[in-house]
């Protein structure tokens, strides 16, 4: 392994706090957000400090050197994400782009009797959009159903129901089981059917370099926030035939063409899409998040936190009353060990972890149809990245053995 | 209302002399047991408590007139705190009750301890028991 | 005058910086975006550096920090605006609280010929989200003009126009021309008629204390990067009648309460409106920026602002081909002076300004209608904030003196 | 193609010279007026050039089979970087203007004093002349 973690541990300033009176921080809560290196709190600092403006039509320096360095963050994302500028649209995150999907492409080109594809593993955010434009639209939503034991799609009904289908959208990545799903597969067969195809990578891109051009898929929906990114930015990448057929979303400044009181014309390609004053110095943060990342080798970066989530689930579910939930470290998973004792409640559990500085999530995971799936309203995750060690890994081991020992 | 019952009051003092939170803890987790217990096969919607992320039931009634309350909880600590909760409660006037503050909780140091979530349930818990006793002492 | 501006100068690390070859930085540009100070900067390093972590439902440290300081950034604000957290609606800035109540409350409140009544003066971005809901909706969108030579509008078609309409939604201060509309007088008479009544403050709230509650308008729109906090960041207030009947936007995680594959439920208040992760860092920034400016009489900053309009108005007013448009500095403005060369086109005309140093705005500054008005696609447009000193102006307006010698 | 009309190599050498950023531009808005003038009735949608935040009309054509532009523009700068480019096609053979590139924008140290909207403009400007000669060389 040639990541040097203790490097890039320094890298990151929050990691060298202390917790619940004193305890080094363990932060295992990275599927919820990442932390953000020096570079990239620098990058927004330094904008704010030197270039701080509003961007396009610019004439004066501040406004030029503003819309260079926003204008320059979308060539880095877009070379990032395996795409071009005119196929990524910023939004606020994942949700946004979501959003942007069912109500900029689905709304206008879907109708009464067609069916949308999505699954019981996704998150809330790729639920909820659907079933309002279902409600308005008389839509069709069809769900591809869990396998529990092994925590992955049901294949066999995911090709039985994709035939007919307008639309598919699924998680790449599992942010409650860290499953990795075949999306290649998915995007295959979608395409064969004729169906748009929307991935949902909020938590596969801080795990893998998404190639949107190789992908093949229609949409790509991703969070800063959770590949050390700022908070409220994010992006949808979409190919340009998607674009052009979608009706504007956020209208106003900005996206428009020109405006009378009678009529307005719109940009095209993502400025159609992106009304008002951009999320500039998230922008900024976020093309430093890449670059910060382009540092490191992603594969490794992937096998790392896949190894820490592997030694875990393995090491944790021997331990007397833990259940783990799906098959974590498995095959291409993300890092992520989702788990319950059957007598200490989840919260309870969470907080005794933290007392002994360990930040683990508790709850529902915005997936609460997953969770139903296994028959729990919330779990305990845990949730490793690039700057995590073994010895966080093993040092959660022990101490949560020793509160099952203590209150199991 | 500083004069608790001696059992709790007792209980109060044990915890004010613990400075590890985790004994603390441990200490709430073996209350849960002496809980007036309600089942679980009496839990519905009915004597549910909102708010809470865990699963928390409370009845309340009168015995010979004075207040009585039995709870349940799919987390120990919650139902912990239930227990400390029938030593406040049960055996007085329900009137008494509606006016009970429920301050044994400072007066233990438990605040800190608490989750967000954790005190915001135990908040609702106390305010659902205290509209009881109204509403007992009101059908009195 | 006790406003000490060159103590609230130093306040802003930007304002120290060259540009054009050594040239002072005078920045002139403030209705476009507001400077930072350094406590609006750092308070978004320090919860990067200390405290990151996805809020709600939280157990962990880090977790608990981060939501009390979000939190305590929705009472700052909600305090510092008048209001309560119960009616303060996080959004990425007006465009997007402007569509919010568009799509959320118009479009399910408003039907066909319902006419929402807005002004020749407004923002595109209260004009788009009007024609999109209109087509939609076959709802009317009647139109206030503009009085072109005192800048104001015309209250007298205001006032025979509001009988019949559902909703007014008026600019309460003019990005080209400063002009602050008569908007007790307008929210009174939309009340009377029984309309609802939004007040798009993107211009006002850098230069008047809101007070939503005393104001007794149903909605007003704010953007943070306007008043000195960070972009990506602004808020609705709303009464809670008007958030009771408004129906979900944007969806997803957060703003839900149950989730099945069959049907969604959804959290009441603000949370219903803010999908997703919230923008946690801009939040907290905003709030410290309500704080800055809480250090100073609101009242003298605005008399500063538009004394600085008004000398800047009268002196370059009689300079050779210049035109100035409206009244600025007159009545109660906002320190916006827009004007426009004979000869010399606007943007080159920014251009040589910002070669001498002075950061001015030139284009239609999103109110195409406003300038049809006039006659003009463009004009330049200075708008002056606390920071500014007389000093400025004057070289301003030597400098712009000097221009139209050799250019002119 | 270093090698420009003289007339344009002239002006080309009077920039160098020049290391103040105004004076450069004072030299542009002098060029406006020696612009082959496209008068402003003669200004129309067919000859706009898009994407310029000035009005920019051109119009091209053959004067006994070499190339001709006339040019104006509300912009004086903008009307400026047009007489210079009238000096670089003007009396071309049009296959010859099909060809050209603008690098005489670079040689003057232009660049820099372009506002991006300008230079975009600009650039808009001479793609739209070398389109046009395309087409009348087409037409021969
Ligand atoms: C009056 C007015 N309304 C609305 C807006 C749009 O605000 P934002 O771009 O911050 O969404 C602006 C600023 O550009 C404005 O000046
Ligand atoms: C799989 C998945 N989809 C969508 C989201 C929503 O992302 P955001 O909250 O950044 O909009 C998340 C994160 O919470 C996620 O893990």
């Amino acid at each position: 392994m040639s990541l040097d973690i203790e490097s890039i541990r320094r890298d990151f300033p929050i990691l060298s706090r202390t917790v619940s009176g004193g305890k080094s921080l363990v932060y295992l809560d990275n599927a919820a957000t990442t932390q953000k290196p020096q570079s990239v709190i620098d990058a927004m600092t330094r904008y704010y400090e030197q270039s701080n403006a509003n961007v396009h039509r610019a004439v004066h320096t501040l406004a030029a050197e503003a819309t260079e360095q926003y204008e320059a963050a979308r060539d880095t994302l877009a070379e990032w994400f395996g795409t071009t500028r005119d196929n990524l649209i910023f939004t606020s995150g994942t949700t946004e782009a979501i959003n942007l999907v069912a109500w900029g492409w689905a709304r206008a080109n879907l109708g009464a009797g067609d069916v949308v594809l999505i699954t019981e593993m996704e998150h809330h955010a790729d639920i909820v959009p659907w079933q309002l434009l279902a409600e308005e639209k008389q839509i069709e939503i069809r769900v591809v159903p869990v396998i529990t034991e092994s925590g992955t799609l049901d294949m066999d009904v995911f090709h039985a129901s994709v035939d007919d289908v307008s639309l598919v959208c699924v998680v790449h990545t599992s942010n409650v089981l860290g499953t990795r799903n075949p999306i290649e597969e998915i995007i295959t067969a979608s395409k064969k059917s004729g169906a748009k195809v929307m991935i949902d990578c909020a938590q596969a891109a801080p795990h893998h370099r998404i190639d949107f051009k190789g992908m093949d898929a229609d949409f790509v929906t991703i969070s800063g926030h959770k590949m050390c990114g700022p908070t409220g930015i994010g992006c949808l990448l979409a190919t340009s035939d998607c674009i052009n057929q979608m009706q504007p979303f956020m209208s106003g400044g900005d996206m428009i063409e020109q405006v009378t009181m009678e009529k307005s014309t719109f940009q095209s390609g993502p400025a159609k899409f992106e009304a008002g004053t951009p999320k500039i110095a998230e922008a900024i943060g976020f093309a430093e998040a890449a670059r910060w990342l382009s540092q490191h080798d992603m594969g490794e970066l992937h096998a790392h936190c896949n190894a820490l989530a592997k030694h875990t689930s393995e090491s944790i579910r021997v331990l007397p009353g833990i259940t783990v939930y799906g098959e974590p470290g498995s095959g291409d998973g993300s890092g992520v060990v989702s788990f319950l004792h059957d007598s200490i409640h989840a919260e309870d559990l969470a907080r005794f972890m933290d007392a002994g500085g360990f930040a683990m999530r508790t709850g529902h995971h915005c997936a609460q149809p997953l969770l139903d799936a296994y028959g729990v309203t919330s779990t305990n995750r845990v949730s490793f990245y690039i700057y995590n060690t073994m010895g966080e890994a093993n040092a959660f081991i022990a101490h949560l053995e020793h509160i099952i020992e203590r209150f199991g | 209302m500083s004069e608790w019952p001696k059992p709790l009051q007792d209980i109060i003092e044990e915890f004010v002399d613990v400075f590890d939170p985790m004994e603390r803890y441990e200490m709430l987790f073996e209350l849960a047991s002496e809980v007036n217990e309600l089942p679980v096969d009496e839990w519905n919607e009915g004597n549910r408590i909102h708010g809470c992320q865990s699963e928390a039931h409370v009845e309340c009634s009168l015995q010979d007139g004075l207040f009585f309350m039995r709870g349940g909880a799919d987390a120990q600590i919650v139902q912990g705190l239930m227990a400390i909760t029938c030593l406040a409660v049960n055996g007085r006037a329900p009137k008494e009750v509606a006016n009970l503050e429920p301050t044994f909780i400072e007066q233990m140091n438990l605040k800190a301890s608490l989750t967000p979530s954790r005190s915001n349930g135990f908040l609702n818990m106390f305010k659902r028991i205290k509209d009881e006793a109204t509403l007992l002492s009101e059908g009195e």
